[in-house]
Protein backbone atom coordinates (compact mmCIF):
# COMPACT_ATOMS: atom_id res chain seq x y z
CA UNK A 1 0.00 0.00 0.00
CA UNK A 2 1.48 3.45 -1.37
CA UNK A 3 -0.51 6.56 0.72
CA UNK A 4 0.77 9.74 -0.55
CA UNK A 5 0.07 13.80 0.26
CA UNK A 6 1.51 16.39 -1.58
CA UNK A 7 1.64 19.58 -3.06
CA UNK A 8 3.08 19.64 -6.12
CA UNK A 9 1.79 17.65 -9.06
CA UNK A 10 1.81 13.65 -9.72
CA UNK A 11 1.88 12.14 -13.11
CA UNK A 12 -0.70 10.16 -13.31
CA UNK A 13 0.98 8.03 -16.84
CA UNK A 14 3.73 7.36 -14.59
CA UNK A 15 2.14 6.11 -11.27
CA UNK A 16 -0.50 3.98 -13.83
CA UNK A 17 2.17 2.36 -15.32
CA UNK A 18 4.44 1.61 -12.40
CA UNK A 19 1.20 0.35 -10.40
CA UNK A 20 0.21 -2.17 -13.02
CA UNK A 21 3.82 -2.95 -13.44
CA UNK A 22 4.04 -3.88 -9.87
CA UNK A 23 1.27 -6.36 -9.82
CA UNK A 24 1.51 -8.97 -12.62
CA UNK A 25 -0.11 -11.55 -10.25
CA UNK A 26 -2.72 -9.57 -10.24
CA UNK A 27 -5.22 -9.71 -13.70
CA UNK A 28 -7.42 -6.24 -12.69
CA UNK A 29 -6.28 -2.82 -11.92
CA UNK A 30 -8.62 -0.23 -11.89
CA UNK A 31 -8.09 3.72 -11.52
CA UNK A 32 -9.44 6.83 -10.76
CA UNK A 33 -8.27 10.27 -11.15
CA UNK A 34 -10.10 13.38 -9.72
CA UNK A 35 -9.32 16.48 -12.11
CA UNK A 36 -10.67 20.10 -11.29
CA UNK A 37 -12.85 21.19 -13.69
CA UNK A 38 -11.74 22.84 -16.44
CA UNK A 39 -14.93 24.90 -17.66
CA UNK A 40 -14.88 27.51 -20.22
CA UNK A 41 -18.07 29.16 -19.38
CA UNK A 42 -17.42 28.79 -15.47
CA UNK A 43 -15.36 31.63 -13.56
CA UNK A 44 -13.63 29.14 -11.38
CA UNK A 45 -9.68 30.30 -11.28
CA UNK A 46 -8.51 28.24 -8.83
CA UNK A 47 -8.93 25.88 -6.31
CA UNK A 48 -7.32 25.57 -2.81
CA UNK A 49 -7.59 22.65 -0.41
CA UNK A 50 -6.47 22.98 2.87
CA UNK A 51 -6.20 19.82 5.10
CA UNK A 52 -5.05 18.29 8.37
CA UNK A 53 -1.42 16.85 8.07
CA UNK A 54 -1.13 14.14 10.26
CA UNK A 55 -4.24 12.66 10.39
CA UNK A 56 -5.14 13.27 6.67
CA UNK A 57 -1.70 10.40 6.41
CA UNK A 58 -3.20 8.18 9.08
CA UNK A 59 -7.12 8.55 7.35
CA UNK A 60 -5.95 8.01 4.30
CA UNK A 61 -4.24 4.50 5.24
CA UNK A 62 -6.87 3.34 7.21
CA UNK A 63 -9.11 3.73 4.65
CA UNK A 64 -6.91 1.86 2.39
CA UNK A 65 -6.41 -0.85 4.76
CA UNK A 66 -9.75 -1.43 5.24
CA UNK A 67 -10.69 -2.05 1.45
CA UNK A 68 -7.14 -4.52 1.42
CA UNK A 69 -8.98 -6.66 3.97
CA UNK A 70 -12.35 -6.50 2.87
CA UNK A 71 -11.95 -7.01 -0.94
CA UNK A 72 -9.69 -9.62 -2.37
CA UNK A 73 -7.30 -7.19 -2.81
CA UNK A 74 -3.29 -7.25 -4.06
CA UNK A 75 -2.66 -3.65 -3.09
CA UNK A 76 -3.85 -0.16 -3.48
CA UNK A 77 -2.79 3.14 -3.83
CA UNK A 78 -3.95 6.99 -2.93
CA UNK A 79 -2.11 10.03 -3.77
CA UNK A 80 -3.99 13.58 -3.14
CA UNK A 81 -2.55 16.86 -3.47
CA UNK A 82 -3.47 20.13 -1.72
CA UNK A 83 -2.17 23.52 -2.19
CA UNK A 84 -3.62 25.52 -4.95
CA UNK A 85 -4.86 24.08 -8.06
CA UNK A 86 -6.17 25.80 -11.09
CA UNK A 87 -8.95 23.62 -13.04
CA UNK A 88 -7.46 21.08 -15.45
CA UNK A 89 -4.89 19.50 -12.92
CA UNK A 90 -5.69 16.79 -11.16
CA UNK A 91 -6.41 16.45 -7.41
CA UNK A 92 -5.79 12.91 -6.96
CA UNK A 93 -5.81 9.35 -7.93
CA UNK A 94 -6.79 5.99 -6.23
CA UNK A 95 -5.37 2.56 -7.67
CA UNK A 96 -6.42 -0.76 -6.89
CA UNK A 97 -5.15 -4.25 -7.73
CA UNK A 98 -7.08 -7.23 -8.01
CA UNK A 99 -7.35 -11.10 -9.33
CA UNK A 100 -10.68 -10.27 -9.71
CA UNK A 101 -12.01 -6.93 -11.78
CA UNK A 102 -15.47 -6.78 -9.67
CA UNK A 103 -13.14 -6.40 -6.11
CA UNK A 104 -10.59 -3.95 -8.01
CA UNK A 105 -13.93 -2.00 -9.21
CA UNK A 106 -15.90 -2.07 -5.75
CA UNK A 107 -12.61 -1.54 -3.71
CA UNK A 108 -11.30 1.85 -5.63
CA UNK A 109 -15.01 2.94 -5.20
CA UNK A 110 -14.79 2.43 -1.31
CA UNK A 111 -11.79 4.25 -1.43
CA UNK A 112 -13.30 7.13 -3.41
CA UNK A 113 -16.39 6.80 -1.28
CA UNK A 114 -14.62 6.93 2.01
CA UNK A 115 -12.27 9.27 0.10
CA UNK A 116 -14.85 11.83 -0.35
CA UNK A 117 -16.02 12.49 3.21
CA UNK A 118 -13.37 10.97 5.60
CA UNK A 119 -10.30 12.01 5.16
CA UNK A 120 -9.68 15.48 6.22
CA UNK A 121 -9.37 17.72 3.10
CA UNK A 122 -11.51 20.70 2.43
CA UNK A 123 -11.73 22.55 -0.73
CA UNK A 124 -12.52 26.41 -1.20
CA UNK A 125 -13.28 27.89 -4.61
CA UNK A 126 -11.76 30.90 -6.15
CA UNK A 127 -13.83 32.33 -8.64
CA UNK A 128 -13.97 36.21 -10.48
CA UNK A 129 -16.64 37.34 -7.58
CA UNK A 130 -14.91 35.77 -4.37
CA UNK A 131 -13.84 32.85 -2.86
CA UNK A 132 -16.23 30.24 -0.96
CA UNK A 133 -15.94 26.99 0.94
CA UNK A 134 -17.41 24.08 -1.04
CA UNK A 135 -19.72 22.46 0.81
CA UNK A 136 -20.28 18.62 1.57
CA UNK A 137 -22.85 17.28 -0.58
CA UNK A 138 -25.55 14.91 1.42
CA UNK A 139 -24.90 12.36 -1.45
CA UNK A 140 -21.43 11.77 -1.06
CA UNK A 141 -22.49 10.97 3.02
CA UNK A 142 -25.06 8.72 1.69
CA UNK A 143 -22.61 7.19 -0.45
CA UNK A 144 -21.07 5.37 2.56
CA UNK A 145 -24.22 3.68 3.33
CA UNK A 146 -23.64 1.18 0.68
CA UNK A 147 -20.99 -0.19 2.39
CA UNK B 1 -4.04 20.26 25.05
CA UNK B 2 -3.71 21.99 21.68
CA UNK B 3 -7.45 22.75 19.48
CA UNK B 4 -6.63 22.84 16.14
CA UNK B 5 -9.53 24.56 13.74
CA UNK B 6 -9.69 23.85 9.51
CA UNK B 7 -11.51 25.34 6.80
CA UNK B 8 -14.10 28.09 7.86
CA UNK B 9 -14.09 26.90 11.45
CA UNK B 10 -10.26 28.34 11.39
CA UNK B 11 -11.44 31.74 9.52
CA UNK B 12 -14.21 32.53 11.76
CA UNK B 13 -12.02 32.22 14.85
CA UNK B 14 -9.33 33.90 12.97
CA UNK B 15 -6.23 31.33 13.97
CA UNK B 16 -5.26 27.54 13.03
CA UNK B 17 -4.29 26.30 16.35
CA UNK B 18 -3.94 27.30 20.44
CA UNK B 19 -3.04 25.90 23.12
CA UNK B 20 -6.09 26.00 25.72
CA UNK B 21 -5.86 24.76 29.06
CA UNK B 22 -9.08 22.80 30.01
CA UNK B 23 -10.70 20.67 32.53
CA UNK B 24 -13.38 19.63 30.20
CA UNK B 25 -14.37 16.06 30.64
CA UNK B 26 -15.62 15.71 27.21
CA UNK B 27 -15.61 17.71 23.79
CA UNK B 28 -18.97 19.05 24.24
CA UNK B 29 -17.96 20.57 27.52
CA UNK B 30 -14.47 21.87 25.68
CA UNK B 31 -17.03 23.49 23.06
CA UNK B 32 -19.17 25.11 26.19
CA UNK B 33 -16.27 26.55 27.34
CA UNK B 34 -14.86 28.04 24.43
CA UNK B 35 -18.37 29.35 23.19
CA UNK B 36 -18.26 31.45 26.42
CA UNK B 37 -14.77 33.00 25.35
CA UNK B 38 -15.58 35.65 22.62
CA UNK B 39 -18.05 35.88 19.92
CA UNK B 40 -16.00 34.67 17.09
CA UNK B 41 -16.08 31.57 18.76
CA UNK B 42 -19.80 31.40 19.64
CA UNK B 43 -19.97 32.20 16.02
CA UNK B 44 -17.63 29.60 14.96
CA UNK B 45 -19.46 26.92 17.42
CA UNK B 46 -23.20 27.73 16.60
CA UNK B 47 -24.70 25.30 14.32
CA UNK B 48 -22.75 21.89 16.11
CA UNK B 49 -24.48 19.86 13.52
CA UNK B 50 -22.49 21.45 10.78
CA UNK B 51 -18.69 20.74 12.68
CA UNK B 52 -16.64 17.98 12.89
CA UNK B 53 -14.28 16.64 15.64
CA UNK B 54 -11.32 14.66 16.00
CA UNK B 55 -9.16 14.22 18.55
CA UNK B 56 -5.69 12.80 18.91
CA UNK B 57 -6.31 12.94 14.95
CA UNK B 58 -9.28 9.99 14.40
CA UNK B 59 -12.68 11.14 13.34
CA UNK B 60 -14.80 11.02 16.84
CA UNK B 61 -18.30 12.28 17.92
CA UNK B 62 -19.00 15.23 20.90
CA UNK B 63 -19.38 12.97 23.44
CA UNK B 64 -15.76 11.77 23.32
CA UNK B 65 -13.93 12.17 26.72
CA UNK B 66 -10.86 13.99 26.77
CA UNK B 67 -8.96 12.24 29.54
CA UNK B 68 -4.99 12.40 28.63
CA UNK B 69 -6.24 13.94 24.74
CA UNK B 70 -3.33 15.91 23.28
CA UNK B 71 -5.05 17.19 20.48
CA UNK B 72 -8.27 18.45 19.29
CA UNK B 73 -9.70 19.93 16.08
CA UNK B 74 -12.41 20.97 14.83
CA UNK B 75 -13.46 21.20 11.11
CA UNK B 76 -16.54 20.93 8.64
CA UNK B 77 -17.43 18.28 6.72
CA UNK B 78 -14.79 17.08 4.46
CA UNK B 79 -15.01 17.12 1.24
CA UNK B 80 -11.80 15.85 -0.43
CA UNK B 81 -11.25 13.39 -3.72
CA UNK C 1 -14.90 7.74 -28.51
CA UNK C 2 -11.62 6.27 -29.50
CA UNK C 3 -12.00 2.12 -30.03
CA UNK C 4 -8.19 -0.03 -30.65
CA UNK C 5 -7.89 -3.24 -31.86
CA UNK C 6 -4.45 -4.06 -31.94
CA UNK C 7 -2.04 -6.79 -31.49
CA UNK C 8 0.73 -4.83 -30.99
CA UNK C 9 1.38 -3.32 -26.41
CA UNK C 10 -0.15 -0.12 -25.80
CA UNK C 11 1.54 2.17 -23.32
CA UNK C 12 -0.89 2.41 -20.63
CA UNK C 13 0.89 5.56 -19.09
CA UNK C 14 0.60 7.37 -22.25
CA UNK C 15 -2.70 6.52 -22.68
CA UNK C 16 -4.03 7.66 -19.24
CA UNK C 17 -2.08 10.59 -19.21
CA UNK C 18 -3.33 11.74 -22.82
CA UNK C 19 -7.29 10.56 -22.23
CA UNK C 20 -7.54 12.07 -19.02
CA UNK C 21 -5.63 15.74 -20.45
CA UNK C 22 -8.04 15.43 -23.32
CA UNK C 23 -10.85 15.52 -20.71
CA UNK C 24 -10.31 18.57 -18.56
CA UNK C 25 -13.50 19.73 -18.39
CA UNK C 26 -14.72 16.48 -16.82
CA UNK C 27 -13.94 15.78 -12.88
CA UNK C 28 -13.85 12.17 -12.91
CA UNK C 29 -11.92 9.17 -15.14
CA UNK C 30 -12.03 5.79 -14.35
CA UNK C 31 -9.56 3.39 -15.97
CA UNK C 32 -9.61 -0.11 -15.86
CA UNK C 33 -6.48 -2.91 -16.77
CA UNK C 34 -6.44 -5.69 -17.71
CA UNK C 35 -3.02 -8.12 -17.39
CA UNK C 36 -1.89 -11.81 -18.28
CA UNK C 37 -1.65 -13.09 -14.71
CA UNK C 38 1.89 -13.74 -14.07
CA UNK C 39 1.66 -16.60 -11.18
CA UNK C 40 4.84 -18.28 -10.11
CA UNK C 41 3.67 -21.43 -9.54
CA UNK C 42 2.17 -21.37 -12.28
CA UNK C 43 2.36 -23.21 -15.38
CA UNK C 44 0.74 -20.52 -18.01
CA UNK C 45 3.67 -19.53 -20.94
CA UNK C 46 1.57 -17.64 -23.03
CA UNK C 47 -1.92 -16.81 -23.51
CA UNK C 48 -3.10 -16.70 -27.36
CA UNK C 49 -6.16 -13.67 -28.02
CA UNK C 50 -8.21 -14.78 -31.60
CA UNK C 51 -10.98 -12.18 -32.34
CA UNK C 52 -13.06 -11.88 -35.55
CA UNK C 53 -11.68 -8.67 -36.97
CA UNK C 54 -14.40 -6.39 -38.26
CA UNK C 55 -17.13 -7.38 -35.99
CA UNK C 56 -14.46 -6.78 -33.32
CA UNK C 57 -14.21 -3.33 -34.12
CA UNK C 58 -18.19 -2.74 -34.81
CA UNK C 59 -18.72 -4.66 -31.27
CA UNK C 60 -16.86 -2.40 -28.99
CA UNK C 61 -17.84 1.29 -30.80
CA UNK C 62 -21.34 -0.40 -29.93
CA UNK C 63 -20.47 -1.05 -26.40
CA UNK C 64 -19.18 2.04 -26.33
CA UNK C 65 -21.81 3.87 -27.40
CA UNK C 66 -24.70 2.34 -25.87
CA UNK C 67 -21.93 3.59 -22.34
CA UNK C 68 -21.84 6.58 -23.53
CA UNK C 69 -25.57 7.22 -24.29
CA UNK C 70 -26.39 5.60 -20.93
CA UNK C 71 -24.69 7.69 -18.68
CA UNK C 72 -23.25 11.26 -18.53
CA UNK C 73 -20.02 10.45 -20.32
CA UNK C 74 -17.80 12.88 -21.80
CA UNK C 75 -15.99 10.55 -23.69
CA UNK C 76 -14.74 6.83 -23.26
CA UNK C 77 -11.76 4.62 -24.41
CA UNK C 78 -11.38 0.99 -25.51
CA UNK C 79 -8.12 -0.75 -26.39
CA UNK C 80 -7.89 -4.27 -26.97
CA UNK C 81 -4.63 -6.60 -28.32
CA UNK C 82 -5.19 -9.84 -29.66
CA UNK C 83 -2.00 -12.19 -30.49
CA UNK C 84 0.65 -13.69 -28.41
CA UNK C 85 0.80 -12.63 -24.98
CA UNK C 86 3.34 -13.58 -22.10
CA UNK C 87 2.09 -13.23 -18.43
CA UNK C 88 2.83 -9.74 -17.08
CA UNK C 89 1.55 -7.78 -20.26
CA UNK C 90 -1.57 -6.19 -20.23
CA UNK C 91 -4.39 -7.74 -22.58
CA UNK C 92 -6.78 -4.21 -22.75
CA UNK C 93 -8.08 -1.26 -21.03
CA UNK C 94 -11.02 1.14 -20.64
CA UNK C 95 -11.37 4.42 -19.94
CA UNK C 96 -13.94 7.00 -18.69
CA UNK C 97 -14.79 10.69 -18.62
CA UNK C 98 -17.24 11.70 -16.67
CA UNK C 99 -18.45 14.67 -14.67
CA UNK C 100 -19.63 12.35 -11.79
CA UNK C 101 -17.37 9.67 -10.46
CA UNK C 102 -20.50 7.53 -9.99
CA UNK C 103 -21.43 7.59 -13.79
CA UNK C 104 -17.63 7.01 -14.59
CA UNK C 105 -17.19 3.74 -12.87
CA UNK C 106 -20.24 2.50 -13.90
CA UNK C 107 -19.79 3.20 -17.25
CA UNK C 108 -16.54 1.60 -17.14
CA UNK C 109 -18.00 -1.34 -15.27
CA UNK C 110 -20.65 -2.04 -17.95
CA UNK C 111 -18.15 -1.42 -20.42
CA UNK C 112 -15.56 -4.24 -18.81
CA UNK C 113 -18.69 -6.58 -18.33
CA UNK C 114 -20.02 -6.45 -22.32
CA UNK C 115 -16.52 -6.86 -23.20
CA UNK C 116 -16.18 -9.76 -21.85
CA UNK C 117 -19.12 -11.60 -22.97
CA UNK C 118 -20.06 -9.76 -25.84
CA UNK C 119 -16.84 -8.58 -28.10
CA UNK C 120 -15.28 -11.49 -30.59
CA UNK C 121 -11.89 -12.21 -28.33
CA UNK C 122 -11.36 -15.89 -27.34
CA UNK C 123 -8.49 -17.11 -25.38
CA UNK C 124 -6.20 -19.68 -25.57
CA UNK C 125 -3.83 -20.80 -22.49
CA UNK C 126 -0.74 -22.45 -23.41
CA UNK C 127 0.99 -24.44 -20.33
CA UNK C 128 3.83 -26.77 -19.99
CA UNK C 129 1.16 -29.30 -20.56
CA UNK C 130 -0.56 -28.20 -23.62
CA UNK C 131 -3.25 -25.54 -24.93
CA UNK C 132 -6.76 -25.38 -24.13
CA UNK C 133 -9.42 -22.53 -24.59
CA UNK C 134 -10.97 -20.40 -21.93
CA UNK C 135 -13.79 -21.55 -21.19
CA UNK C 136 -16.86 -18.74 -20.92
CA UNK C 137 -17.85 -18.43 -17.27
CA UNK C 138 -21.88 -18.47 -16.12
CA UNK C 139 -20.95 -15.50 -13.67
CA UNK C 140 -19.58 -13.40 -16.71
CA UNK C 141 -22.99 -13.91 -18.59
CA UNK C 142 -24.68 -13.41 -15.11
CA UNK C 143 -23.15 -10.08 -14.56
CA UNK C 144 -25.14 -8.72 -17.96
CA UNK C 145 -28.25 -8.80 -16.19
CA UNK C 146 -27.16 -6.08 -13.79
CA UNK C 147 -27.54 -4.23 -16.68
CA UNK D 1 -21.81 -16.48 -48.64
CA UNK D 2 -18.80 -16.69 -46.82
CA UNK D 3 -19.14 -19.05 -43.44
CA UNK D 4 -16.56 -18.43 -40.88
CA UNK D 5 -15.05 -20.58 -37.88
CA UNK D 6 -13.29 -19.18 -34.96
CA UNK D 7 -11.59 -20.94 -31.53
CA UNK D 8 -12.33 -24.22 -30.77
CA UNK D 9 -14.88 -24.12 -33.91
CA UNK D 10 -12.39 -23.00 -35.93
CA UNK D 11 -9.98 -26.00 -35.11
CA UNK D 12 -12.83 -28.84 -35.19
CA UNK D 13 -13.69 -28.19 -38.68
CA UNK D 14 -10.09 -27.42 -39.53
CA UNK D 15 -10.89 -24.53 -41.53
CA UNK D 16 -11.38 -20.36 -40.61
CA UNK D 17 -13.95 -19.69 -43.11
CA UNK D 18 -15.48 -20.98 -46.49
CA UNK D 19 -17.78 -20.48 -49.36
CA UNK D 20 -21.08 -21.60 -48.99
CA UNK D 21 -23.97 -22.33 -51.52
CA UNK D 22 -26.94 -22.47 -49.57
CA UNK D 23 -30.56 -22.13 -49.78
CA UNK D 24 -31.46 -22.59 -45.78
CA UNK D 25 -33.98 -19.99 -45.06
CA UNK D 26 -32.31 -19.68 -41.50
CA UNK D 27 -29.13 -19.83 -39.63
CA UNK D 28 -30.05 -23.29 -37.56
CA UNK D 29 -31.34 -24.54 -41.86
CA UNK D 30 -27.41 -23.81 -42.91
CA UNK D 31 -26.55 -25.32 -39.35
CA UNK D 32 -28.27 -28.70 -40.32
CA UNK D 33 -26.88 -28.80 -44.12
CA UNK D 34 -23.21 -28.26 -42.73
CA UNK D 35 -24.06 -31.35 -39.91
CA UNK D 36 -25.11 -33.49 -42.83
CA UNK D 37 -21.53 -32.87 -44.85
CA UNK D 38 -18.95 -34.78 -42.78
CA UNK D 39 -17.94 -35.67 -39.10
CA UNK D 40 -15.96 -32.91 -38.60
CA UNK D 41 -18.56 -30.10 -38.93
CA UNK D 42 -21.25 -33.12 -36.94
CA UNK D 43 -18.62 -32.77 -34.21
CA UNK D 44 -18.41 -29.22 -34.37
CA UNK D 45 -22.46 -28.06 -34.34
CA UNK D 46 -23.46 -31.19 -32.09
CA UNK D 47 -23.48 -29.17 -28.93
CA UNK D 48 -25.75 -25.45 -30.17
CA UNK D 49 -26.03 -24.53 -26.55
CA UNK D 50 -21.99 -23.95 -26.30
CA UNK D 51 -22.33 -22.03 -29.85
CA UNK D 52 -22.73 -18.42 -30.89
CA UNK D 53 -23.50 -16.94 -34.04
CA UNK D 54 -22.96 -13.44 -36.29
CA UNK D 55 -24.56 -12.52 -39.15
CA UNK D 56 -22.72 -9.89 -41.31
CA UNK D 57 -20.65 -9.58 -37.93
CA UNK D 58 -23.45 -8.94 -35.80
CA UNK D 59 -24.44 -11.66 -32.43
CA UNK D 60 -27.67 -13.38 -33.27
CA UNK D 61 -29.74 -16.42 -32.76
CA UNK D 62 -29.70 -19.34 -34.69
CA UNK D 63 -33.37 -19.13 -35.65
CA UNK D 64 -32.42 -15.66 -37.41
CA UNK D 65 -33.22 -15.53 -41.25
CA UNK D 66 -30.51 -15.81 -44.31
CA UNK D 67 -32.03 -13.94 -47.00
CA UNK D 68 -29.61 -11.35 -47.91
CA UNK D 69 -26.87 -12.47 -45.51
CA UNK D 70 -23.15 -12.43 -47.05
CA UNK D 71 -21.38 -13.71 -44.20
CA UNK D 72 -22.49 -16.59 -41.16
CA UNK D 73 -19.66 -16.77 -38.57
CA UNK D 74 -19.52 -19.61 -35.69
CA UNK D 75 -17.82 -19.57 -32.22
CA UNK D 76 -17.90 -20.66 -28.80
CA UNK D 77 -18.99 -17.69 -25.84
CA UNK D 78 -16.94 -14.92 -26.16
CA UNK D 79 -13.53 -14.79 -23.24
CA UNK D 80 -12.49 -11.31 -23.93
CA UNK D 81 -11.35 -8.89 -21.67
Amino acid sequence: MRVVVQEQPFDIGAETITFAAGHKEMGAIVTFTGIVRDLPDDPLQAMEIEHYPGMTEAALTEIAQTAIDRWELGDALVIHRYGRLVPGEMIMMVATASKHRKDAFEAAEYLMDYLKSRAPFWKREITNTGESWVSSKAEDEDALTRW
Amino acid sequence: MDVLYFAWVRERIGIPREQVETSAATVADLVAELRLREERYELAFSDLTALRVAVDQKLTDFDAPLGGVREVAFFPPMTGG
